[in-house]
């Protein structure tokens, strides 16, 4: 099975590693990730002011990109996910905005077409944009990634950490419940985790802010990992690159922050989904992590 | 022809006047076909007025009359009275209205609203032409009435129409009357003690030689209209014979299965045979199939009627159908909380020390599962800070319910200040966006929890409420000083939004008396007719009707009662008689209005094959007419001749 | 503290702008201070979300625009997500940020030597370039 | 400009007293229309409508409880029905079927009742004249008046 897969510019720079963890597991559960052959950044962030046609330009030139391809295009990222579901809806629902964008989307073609010979369609916001747990849900199925774990997860007590852009807003998201969300819980349930369920799972991280008021990032981020570390997590997972940053590089100062504080492993989900899934840990990349992820997993000997 | 309508064109001050240029509409009305006066006048409702209408209905000799004024709702029956008593048939009176149609809607277009005006009553004047003299339809009244729901609102509508003397069928889905109030443990403002002022009543009404108490029970079918309605009652298996039953109690205190109980919201257990509270009217238990190991083993246990010293106990029981025949149906469904689950940012429930209101209750009442102590369902501790809130899905378009649940600011402030008589070193919070004390004695209630009991009142809503370190930590802010507030709680109070009870939708569609769209029952006039609903024969009290509180439900509950009173002080009741007639000669039996009759008031004559329509039933809604491919349907007082010169006439240039 | 209220104070050009530019409505917010309660960052602002809208219903613009708590707001949507009236405090954040920056008002939030040290940093790209979008226009 | 003649077919107990609320709300709309007042919209047969057409009317506007709501249990469900079929009718008589229209508005509401007075105002306006050009056997076959 082939699906349209758009990585977003941090999974081939800085989050390669959830890049590559996400591709072998589709694999090994039979999906191929089918990268658009050309693809720009989607802006990261979904302009909240309603005169920004130009700001949803590169999202939705992305969907474009994708509807060649098929009628969905998976997304791991939350920012990439959340600005793509989001471009997606206006352009499906917003007569006025999609007539503008796609005059701008034909104007880009022009002056694309000599480099790339890529021609952009109109676009009508047709696509169903999935992010990749979705796709492991509705297209996979649970029960098949069930059938495909070969070490299952147990006795290690995973907290889920959803943070903010897969599930609000909720009326455009339609992730899941923004307040009790269950997709993850679900999903490490198949794999055999202990799932630790923490009231700062949905709370932010501090997100792009860290970049300006690093302090910021910190105070935000301290508040759900030390929730996680209360219910004795041994690992926090997530689906984010910046969520991931900011839980897993902060820790250092969290720890001059808390009296007794211990470190924890911050990981993408597809890493441990991979465990699961007995993909060697070499395809699965555990360099990236401040605070090292390997010790936690042999310990449990899932390594 | 011999018609002689007289019209009438009203002024209403400068309502109508001011718009519609009166005197050119008496003038342009009196040379109208059949029209043999016309005039106009100032306030044609005052007695003046009426008494012009009359006069010239007698010296004029008119055989039809047309009042050009506000909208028929409002004066139709006015002067259809004024007409009588100048001795004219009050179906030949009619209402042109030329205020809320016309005059009110068109204020910037005083030439066409003229003309409207004109063409309005001319569309009324050719309807008159052919209006005949009809008398209202008899149909006898059976003075009993049906009252669902035996909470407080319930019991009081059935007390006082049993005290006017009629007959009460009073029907409780539960296994005991008593509904929410009973539930309660004491009542704002004046902390008097709810079972102490609910028992008595519940008893009284259960004895009263007047009133047939079926509890255990649900209406299964309505049919019929006001005076004559047909009603039947499920009457649920509850697996004993509780005519035989005396209320010993050996069956519940051997049975061996346990669920939570209804009655005290979770925080306890009750047996699968059981009484819903120790002093449950009538005191006689029910058996919860559901829950009962009989039957859910395959007859492995009948331990209950082992121990049973009458040998009430049925397992074979079956639901029971019973019919009655009423005049009038009282609904006094009640309530419900907002479901917790729906507030995940509190929680959703699964937090054992966020309780709902109705929690707290059982918890301050004496006879309740913690004996009226205050103690954290997790772990059996006195809490030492309690936060409550209020507003929780009340006040909130967005995502849960837009209305003000109206009770919550009050009960709320009762449980802080009976928390602080309970817990004297305790800290009471209340989160609030405005405290509504509507009510007589309520502010000076509030006032006192604030000041003499020491609760501390902040402004604003709390947006999120987490278990940590053993607390319950409630995010909240003062807006007021424009801090965020984090309080670590022993225990957080939710006051969640008051909604219909979860059955009432059911009931309302089956009555078919309009429900808002949240649920809550329609009055017929929300401010003039706020007991009735639209629909003749059926009227609300309490909850049903929009939150209320005891005081308001006991009020609502006595009123709809004395409407119900004033109903059955005759013998008969008139109905309209604009209804449907078939013209034998000319039916030629196709049965099509038989066929789409909604009431089954068309019959079939099989002896002379044409139909008929029943005069007591038929509602007039002129389906049958329209269906009719003969022509032989007809609706008196709007007949098709009628229709199309009302049509014509209000296509005249 | 006083305050002298005009009716003319309350109809602002930039109130309407930012109206139209966040799609919210101010007059729709009855100040129950919930964006506030639920905000992850409140503790570095200095006038509180709710604040902030209520400030605008009072037409006190330029107070708002220059405070710290338009650069703080980290648009995680919680307020907008839990907010009764379904007004959107992110959005009107955003709305002042861009009147702010559009208006060369103030610099933006993130100098030269700031953007030399963000680009130098390991910080994923999405957060640089949400950072530059966000607090530079 | 062309002021369109419509006849309104209210029905009591939810359009008409939508129309006293627009009234006593102080909305205001076009005058254009005429109001037959109906216990029910079931009432209101087919030939009514062809009849208003013959007679001048540009367009017809019948106005009924919302589904589940008629006060006679399902009145306006054969409303709806006679009134889809009359539009087939309409346009095989050559009369554009948008002359005819059916719409749902409670009690309640109000600026609804406003907003299709004034909408199927303009509507009928765009449509123009209803030029019928009955001949003198189809106005002899016409119900009698």
């Amino acid at each position: 099975m082939k699906i349209p897969y758009y990585p977003g510019c941090t999974l081939h720079e800085r989050a390669r590693d959830f890049d590559d963890s996400a591709r072998e597991c589709a694999m090994a559960l039979g999906v191929e990730l089918e990268e658009l052959p050309v693809w720009t950044c989607c802006g990261a962030v979904y302009p909240l002011v309603t005169d920004s046609v130009m700001d949803i330009l590169a999202g939705v030139r992305n969907l474009s990109y994708a509807s060649r391809l098929g009628d969905k295009v998976v997304t791991l990222c939350s920012f990439c996910y959340n600005v793509l579901k989001r471009c997606n809806n206006v352009m499906r629902d917003d007569a006025e905005k999609r007539e503008k964008v796609n005059l701008f989307l034909r104007a880009d073609t022009e002056s694309r077409e000599k480099i790339e010979s890529y021609t952009l369609e109109d676009y009508e916001g047709q696509l169903e944009v999935l992010h990749y747990i979705e796709m492991l849900r509705d297209v996979v199925g649970y029960d098949k990634v069930a059938s495909a774990v070969t070490k299952r997860l147990e006795g290690l007590k995973v907290a889920p950490y959803y943070g903010c852009m897969l599930l609000r807003p909720k009326k455009e998201m339609k992730f899941d419940d923004p307040e009790q969300p269950t997709i993850f819980e679900n999903l490490l349930e198949v794999l055999g985790c202990d799932v630790v369920d923490f009231p700062m799972k949905t709370e932010c991280c501090g997100g792009f802010q860290v970049v300006n008021d690093e302090e910021l990032a910190v105070s935000c981020s301290q508040n759900i990992v030390v929730s996680a570390l209360k219910r004795e997590a041994d690992i926090i997972v997530t689906t984010c690159p910046l969520c991931r940053y900011n839980l897993d590089r902060h820790q250092e100062r969290m720890a001059e922050r808390v009296d007794g504080f211990t470190s924890v492993p911050v990981i993408y989900f597809t890493q441990l989904l991979g465990v699961a899934l007995g993909i060697d840990k070499e395809h699965l990349d555990f360099t990236d992590n401040s605070v090292d992820p390997i010790n936690v997993l042999a310990e449990k000997s899932l390594l | 022809m011999g018609e002689r309508i007289g019209v009438f064109v009203c002024h209403c001050g400068t309502n109508i006047a001011g718009v519609v240029d009166v005197k050119r509409v008496a003038e342009e009305l009196a040379d109208y076909p059949g029209v043999a006066y016309s005039t106009d006048y100032t306030y044609m409702c005052s007695d003046p007025g009426q008494n012009l209408v009359k006069d010239a209905i007698k010296k004029h000799k008119l055989t039809g009359v047309i009042v050009a004024a506000c909208s028929p709702t409002l004066h139709e029956a006015t002067f259809r009275r004024a007409g009588t008593a100048a001795g004219m048939n009050q179906y030949q009176v009619e209402i042109a209205n030329i205020r809320e149609q016309c005059s009110w809607v068109h204020r910037d277009n005083k030439e066409a609203a003229t003309e409207k005006a004109i063409r309005t009553i001319k569309i009324m004047v050719e309807k008159a032409r052919l209006d005949e003299a009809l008398d209202p339809i008899s149909v006898p009244m059976t003075p009993r009435a049906l009252v669902v729901g035996g909470g407080i609102a319930g019991i009081q509508a059935a007390l006082d129409i049993a005290n006017a003397g009629h007959e009460v069928v009073l029907v409780e889905k539960s296994a005991s009357i008593g509904g929410h109030m009973a539930q309660l443990s004491e009542t704002f403002p004046t902390l008097d003690c709810s079972q102490c002022i609910m028992t008595p009543k519940m008893v009284e009404v259960a004895q009263h030689p007047k009133v047939k108490l079926m509890t255990y029970s649900e209406v299964d079918d309505v049919s019929g209209y006001v005076g004559n309605f047909k009603v039947r009652i499920r009457k649920k298996a509850a697996y004993v014979n509780r005519d035989v039953c005396t209320g010993c109690g050996l069956c519940i205190e051997k049975c061996p299965a346990t669920t939570p109980s209804e009655f005290d919201e979770q925080l306890a257990d009750r047996k699968a045979i059981y009484t819903p509270f120790p002093q449950a009217v009538p005191n006689k238990p029910v058996l919860d199939a559901e829950h009962c190991t009989y039957f859910l083993k395959d007859g492995k246990c009948g331990i209950c009627a082992k121990v049973c010293p009458l040998d009430c106990i049925d397992y074979e029981q079956k639901d029971e159908f019973i019919d009655f025949e009423v005049g009038a149906i009282v609904v006094a469904t009640g309530y419900d909380l907002y479901p917790i689950e729906n507030l995940g940012e509190y929680g959703g429930g699964k937090y054992p020390d966020v309780v709902t209101s109705l929690q707290f209750e059982r918890m301050l009442s004496a006879s309740g599962p913690t004996g009226g102590e205050i103690l954290r369902p997790s772990d059996g501790e006195v809490p030492k800070e309690v936060v409550f809130l209020t507003c929780c899905g009340s006040r909130d378009t967005e995502s849960h319910l837009p209305y003000c649940s109206k009770i919550c600011c009050m009960y709320l402030t009762k449980h802080a200040m009976l928390y602080k008589h309970n817990v004297h070193e305790g800290q009471a919070y209340v989160f609030y966006m405005d405290v509504r004390t509507g009510g007589k004695g309520y502010e000076e209630f509030y006032t006192r929890a604030a000041e003499e009991d020491d609760v501390l009142y902040i402004r604003g809503k709390v947006s999120k409420i987490f278990e940590e370190d053993g607390k319950v930590m409630v995010w909240g802010v003062d807006t007021l000083s424009g801090k965020k507030i984090e309080i670590a709680a022993d225990m957080a109070v939710l006051g969640l939004a008051t909604i219909p009870n979860q059955s009432a939708a059911k009931l309302a569609n089956m009555l078919k008396i309009h429900a808002d769209e949240w649920g809550f029952l329609s009055e017929a006039h929300p401010k003039l007719r706020p007991v009735e609903s639209l629909t003749p024969g059926f009227y609300l009290a309490g909850s049903a009707q929009g939150p209320k509180d005891i005081p308001e439900s006991v009020a609502q509950a006595s009123a709809a009662a004395s409407k119900v009173a004033a109903l059955f002080a005759e013998t008969e009741y008139h109905r309209e008689p604009i209804i449907a007639v078939i013209d034998e000669d000319t039916c030629a039996g196709c049965r099509v209005c038989v066929s789409v009759c909604p009431y089954d008031a068309a019959e079939f004559d099989d002896e002379k094959k044409v139909a008929r329509i029943k005069e007591a039933i038929c509602e007039g809604c002129g389906v049958c007419i329209a269906a009719c491919p003969s022509g032989s349907a007809q609706q008196k007082n709007l007949t098709d001749e009628q229709l199309y010169k009302m049509v014509s006439a209000a296509l005249e240039v | 503290m006083k305050l002298r209220l005009t009716a003319d104070m309350l109809v602002d050009e930039v109130l309407e702008r930012v109206e139209t530019l966040s799609g919210q409505k101010l007059r729709a917010c009855y100040q129950c201070g919930r964006c506030s309660a639920g905000c992850p960052v409140v503790e570095e602002m200095d006038i509180i979300p709710s604040e902030v809208i209520r400030l605008l219903q009072l037409g006190q613009v330029d107070e708002v625009l220059s405070s710290k708590t338009i650069w703080i707001c980290a648009s995680c949507l919680q307020c907008a997500s839990r907010c009764p009236k379904g007004v959107e405090f992110s959005s009107i954040c955003d709305a002042l940020r861009a009147i702010v920056l559009r208006t060369r008002l103030a610099t933006p939030k993130i100098d030269a030597d700031g953007l030399t040290r963000v680009m130098m940093s390991d910080a994923p790209q999405m957060g640089v370039v949400g950072a530059l979008r966000k607090l530079n226009g | 400009m062309f002021e369109p003649r419509i006849v309104c077919f209210f029905c009591k107990w939810c359009t008409y007293a939508g129309a006293d609320l627009a009234g006593t709300s102080r909305k205001q709309y076009p005058p254009n229309g005429a109001v037959v007042r109906v216990n029910c919209t079931g009432r209101i047969d087919p030939q009514h409508v062809l009849w208003a057409f013959r007679e001048g009317a540009d367009g017809v506007l019948v106005g009924g409880c919302h589904p589940g709501d008629c006060h006679y249990e399902e009145g306006n469900h054969k409303t709806m029905r006679r009134v889809q079929y009359l539009k087939r009718m309409l346009e095989d008589m050559g009369v554009e079927p948008e002359r005819l229209h059916l719409e749902w508005i409670s009690a309640a509401e109000g600026e609804k009742l406003v907003h299709v007075m004034s909408d199927f105002t303009e509507e009928v306006r765009g449509l123009g004249p209803l030029e019928l050009g009955l001949s003198d056997t189809a106005k002899a076959v016409a119900p009698a008046k």
